[in-house]
């Protein structure tokens, strides 16, 4: 069991961080498309390399610690947002065995993970010493105190359904009620929009960006950090948004279940997809100003949230839905 | 609502853009092709005996608004028709200055000076990038001329030119009228 | 058990990973011959810093704040709620309906004091 | 945005007078910063993200250009000043050169006031869109959907240099502008090539419009943000776009034409509500106007001479001994003029650029207290200043 437990974790890891990889070449190449560019050509066939070229470059970078910061937790920031980041993709299933940690209150606590992800953001904002990066620091704390509610009530929805907090019997229900057919009738839909909203203001992606709003705040959080430090942040936040589609999948898509072949294809193929998708909403829109944001989250999603979750009730309590 | 529809919209405007063909170039593997106009760097020629066409009058250091051209005016006796004529002693192109604005082109009596239509290879040290009297000879051989020189510019400003050519095709310039114009 | 110690694995699988990214950026990174003070200021559009960054700060979010723990309480009620929500039946509803509308009303109060505007 | 907070009627009040509700601070826009356009440095005192008081700082790119000019003879001072205006060099070029023809008393020929019309509209084409990129990357940020805009708007800029290129042979230190008329004339196929890339700007246009000012979200940013009062920036002396975003119906090519703008009639397009997102629908339209006046001059370019005395052959060729001239047009950003007063002989002794930028931020604190961080570059953007001609 526990050699199990090591080798999905490995597995799982290793999963995370190639697609990751390869995500990361995936978008250049796909903004290059988006904006009649070309993208990454130079490194390796069709420049495929470019995320490990880019890994080397930061590995060798010189790492400056700013005169007044407060250097341990400057040092520690980085690291952790990663860690917190990874440590959620433990709790999604991806085949109906290959979950490292599947346990029976796996929505709540992915989403006390995420919530977990702002600290050390805190941390790196306020170790700076920098102005810029306490704005940042600042609008990073607002923006997932505010997101992590509609969050939590979208996240609600398919618990209700399906009557479990652990993901694999989520996935197991929908695979039960055919989610293709049922899902989008009339809850799946708004529940998953207002889900991949509030997970992209979590991660603090395009059009959400606001914490690192590079036009205003030069570089937010990551002001100050260089080499692999700096790496970190970066890589943080794209396992963040590569994990929130791998939930959002899970919760919302059916996850690793498909008609045909194996369980994992379907999950990164879901995870994937719905990846590429973010991607092309972030290169397509431009970013709303912190205040608008607070709005839009609290005026809103909330109260959609809300009623998404009374009517998920609802729905429960009629025959078909039973 | 509006803003999903809006952000619909804007999305399928990238995907619009994303079929149609990039529009940047790898550029050291391809090249811009270039018009017929375009002008970089500097030759020195030779007239039609293979004289030197450079008299070292230093119309072109004088016109120059960023005073990147140096002429040193000698005089000495043609190696080819055996008479004594002006020449350029030194004649040296700071182009790390230049504005490539062709006035040293279009005053030169003589049609000596023309542009490229290549540009200089990038070098490491300042002095790659000031052309001797010598380099600019060696670029008359080794490198496309450009299209202008004096005769030509002049032909294309001349007042007196008229009603009689609608769209002048720059290669036919008629020379006899530009060669008065120069003069 | 067993979910947990997964975790448990996973956490460590993950920090050695970073802590390998780290230790390789340790090893491999370029070191400056000459430490310089002027590399080591703060970055403020190549300015020098005018006053500190660590300063009482009115980010007006306090509010938000205050909403964030109301609400996040009662999402904490929700979830046995959620679980158990079929076995309950349309009493639950019913009750979990009438806890949602109290908290609607407070919400809709603040809505309309403008607790909810930037200021 | 809310009411208009009553001391934004004071941009250089005493902080010791405001009331903070944390502490005070100090945060330097730029001279290094991705949204400054260039090098101008803003200081704004923040009191959380509200701005309490902005003062901009020009100066970091100040080349010395007017006092380059009076060094320089009459003929060499058209190339150097491409770089003034650095988004749109030949209408910088054309401010210069009216001068010296004002003053100089020469006569430009009909052709060469038309051809230079036709620049000036193309000019203004490249400029708005460059405009539009740069002013959607600083609200959707490089790595966004700013960025996209910013690509497409490079990539239809593009055409618009490649017909410039084609013109003078280059795509910046155009040159083409003599004392008395154009240098180069137009070359065969030069109009159809035109028409074609005015085609497909065209067709494009509606296209940032969905990227930009009909998306709700942009609009979001950009309505009642830095609102301009007529009033105001007319005692400022805002002009071009940003002063018709304001009502202020007010063009030089229409009110005191210049080139052959007295022949083609030019539609001015003004906006009431003078915030950014009047000065970006502003520049749009007139982006669609430019197209259509553009065609028009190139149409009916008139045959002819291109150049009325005799070309360049010499430095001192033009000698002018008393007088003083202001002549202006209309650039994209607003009335670019010069003042020149003559010197003894070939050089000006005095010669002097308004140039529309610097007034444009000159506004800034007027417009920036009482918004936030995020809306200073949405105000910077919206108002183009070009700091190369700001500081010259």
């Amino acid at each position: 069991m526990t050699l199990f437990a090591w080798l999905s974790s490995i597995l799982v890891a290793v999963i995370v961080l190639t697609v990751t990889a390869f995500g990361l070449w995936w978008e250049r190449k796909l903004a290059g498309r988006m904006q009649s560019r070309l993208g990454p050509t130079i490194v390796g066939p069709i420049g495929l390399f470019q995320p490990i070229a880019d890994l080397l470059k930061l590995v060798q970078k010189e790492p400056i610690i700013p005169q007044r910061a407060d250097r341990a937790l400057f040092w520690l920031a980085p690291p952790l947002t990663t860690l917190f980041a990874l440590l959620v993709a433990a709790l999604v299933p991806f085949g109906p065995k290959l979950a490292p940690a599947n346990i029976d209150v796996g929505v709540p606590l992915i989403i006390a993970l995420g919530g977990l992800a702002l600290i050390p953001v805190w941390m790196a904002g306020w170790a700076s010493h920098n102005k810029y990066a306490l704005l940042g620091a600042m609008r990073a704390v607002a923006q997932s105190v505010s997101y992590g509610v509609p969050l939590v009530l979208t996240a609600l929805v398919p618990v209700i359904l399906a009557g479990s907090m652990n993901l694999n019997s989520i996935v197991a229900w929908q695979h039960r009620h055919h989610w293709l057919v049922v899902w989008p009738v009339f809850l799946g839909l708004p529940a998953f929009i207002l889900f991949i909203l509030a997970m992209l203001a979590e991660a603090n992606r395009i059009p959400f960006d606001i914490p690192e709003a590079e036009s205003e705040l030069v570089a937010g959080v990551s002001t100050e950090y260089t080499g692999m430090h700096f790496g970190f942040i970066y890589l943080a936040e794209y396992v963040h948004t590569l994990v929130g589609s791998a939930v959002a999948s899970t919760l919302f898509l059916g996850g690793w279940d498909g008609p045909f072949g194996p369980s994992v294809l379907w999950m990164v193929l879901k995870t994937c997809l719905l990846f590429s998708v973010l991607y092309w909403l972030r290169w397509s829109l431009v970013r709303l100003r912190a205040d608008q944001l607070m709005a839009l989250a609290w005026k809103w999603l909330v109260p959609a949230g809300l009623a998404l979750v009374l009517l998920a009730a609802v729905w429960t309590q009629t025959p078909w839905g039973r | 609502m509006g803003y999903l529809l809006d952000g619909l919209k804007s999305m399928w405007t990238t995907a619009l853009n994303a079929i149609r063909p990039p529009f940047t170039q790898e550029f050291p593997k391809v090249l811009r092709p270039h018009p017929e106009r375009y002008h970089t760097s500097f030759a020195l020629l030779h007239d039609e005996t293979g004289d030197e066409a450079c008299t070292g009058c230093g119309a072109c250091a004088r016109i120059c608004p960023s005073q990147v051209i140096t002429v040193k005016l000698g005089k000495r006796e043609s190696a080819i028709t055996q008479k004594k004529r002006g020449y350029a002693d030194d004649f040296t192109l700071d182009l790390t200055a230049c504005l490539v604005c062709e006035l040293c082109v279009q005053v030169c009596p003589t049609d000596a000076i023309v542009m490229l239509k290549v540009p200089e290879l990038p070098g490491f040290r300042r002095e790659d990038l000031v052309l001797s009297m010598p380099r600019l000879y060696e670029n008359e051989k080794s490198k496309p001329l450009g299209w202008s020189n004096a005769t030509k510019l002049m032909a294309m400003q001349d007042p007196k030119a008229g009603a009689a050519k609608p769209e002048p095709s720059k290669e036919t310039a008629p020379a006899p009228a530009a060669a008065g114009a120069a003069s | 058990m067993s979910g947990w110690t997964g975790l448990f694995v996973f956490l460590v699988v993950s920090v050695v990973m970073i802590g390998g990214l780290l230790a390789a950026a340790w090893m491999l990174r370029v070191k400056a011959r000459r430490d310089s003070p002027l590399k080591r200021h703060a970055y403020e559009c190549g300015e020098e810093p005018d006053g500190p960054a660590w300063i009482r700060f009115h980010p007006r979010y306090y509010v938000v704040a205050l909403f964030f723990v109301l609400f996040d309480v009662e999402a904490a009620f929700f979830f046995p709620w959620a679980i158990r929500e079929r076995a309950l039946g349309w009493a639950g509803l019913g009750s979990i309906v009438v806890f949602t509308g109290v908290l609607l009303v407070g919400w809709a109060y603040a809505l309309r004091k403008g607790a909810l505007k930037w200021q | 945005m809310e009411a208009t907070p009553a001391w934004r009627k004071l941009p250089y009040r005493r902080l010791e007078l405001y009331e903070p509700e944390g502490d005070l601070m100090t945060l330097q826009l730029g001279p290094q910063h991705p949204s400054t356009h260039g090098v101008l440095r803003i200081k704004l005192h923040l009191d959380g993200e509200r701005i309490v008081k902005a003062v901009p700082f020009p100066g970091y790119l100040h080349r010395a250009v007017e006092k380059l000019c009076e060094q320089l003879t009459y003929v060499q001072i058209a190339p150097i000043v491409d770089k003034n205006d650095y988004v749109a060099p030949m209408t910088s070029e054309q401010a210069i050169i009216l001068a010296i023809e004002k003053l100089l008393k020469v006569e430009v020929p009909r052709r060469a006031r038309w051809l230079r019309s036709a620049l000036a509209e193309l000019q203004r084409v490249a400029s708005h869109l460059l405009w539009l990129g740069t002013m959607t990357l600083d609200l959707g940020g490089a790595l966004g959907g700013g960025g996209s805009v910013f690509v497409y708007t490079m990539r239809e800029r593009e055409l618009v240099l490649d017909l410039f290129e084609g013109l003078t042979g280059s795509r910046f230190h155009y040159n083409t502008h003599t004392v008395g008329g154009n240098r180069h004339d137009v070359p065969a196929g030069w109009a159809k090539d035109m028409h074609a890339a005015l085609d497909l700007i065209e067709k494009r246009i509606p296209e940032y419009e969905t990227l930009t000012q009909n998306n709700r979200l942009f609009v979001e940013r950009m309505r009642g943000i830095g609102v301009l009062e007529p009033e105001l920036a007319l005692e400022l002396g805002v002009t071009g776009p940003n002063l018709r975003a304001s009502g202020v119906d007010h063009d030089l090519r229409r009110d005191a034409p210049f080139h052959a703008y007295d022949e083609v009639a030019t539609n001015v397009i003004t906006a009431k509500a003078g915030d950014c997102l009047a000065r970006t629908q502003v520049r749009v339209a007139e982006m669609k106007e430019s197209v259509r006046l553009a065609r028009a001059f190139i149409d009916g370019l008139p045959e002819g001479p291109l150049v009325s005395g005799k070309p360049i052959k010499l430095p001192g060729q033009f000698k002018v001994n008393s007088g003083q001239v202001y002549a202006a047009l209309e650039s994209a950003r607003g009335e670019l003029g010069t003042f020149l007063v003559a010197g003894a002989g070939t050089s000006p002794y005095r010669l002097k650029i308004r140039p529309p930028s610097y007034h444009a931020i000159s506004a800034l604190p007027y417009l920036l207290p009482g918004h936030t961080v995020s809306d200073t570059v949405a105000i910077l953007g919206s108002l183009d200043p070009i700091m190369g001609e700001v500081d010259r």
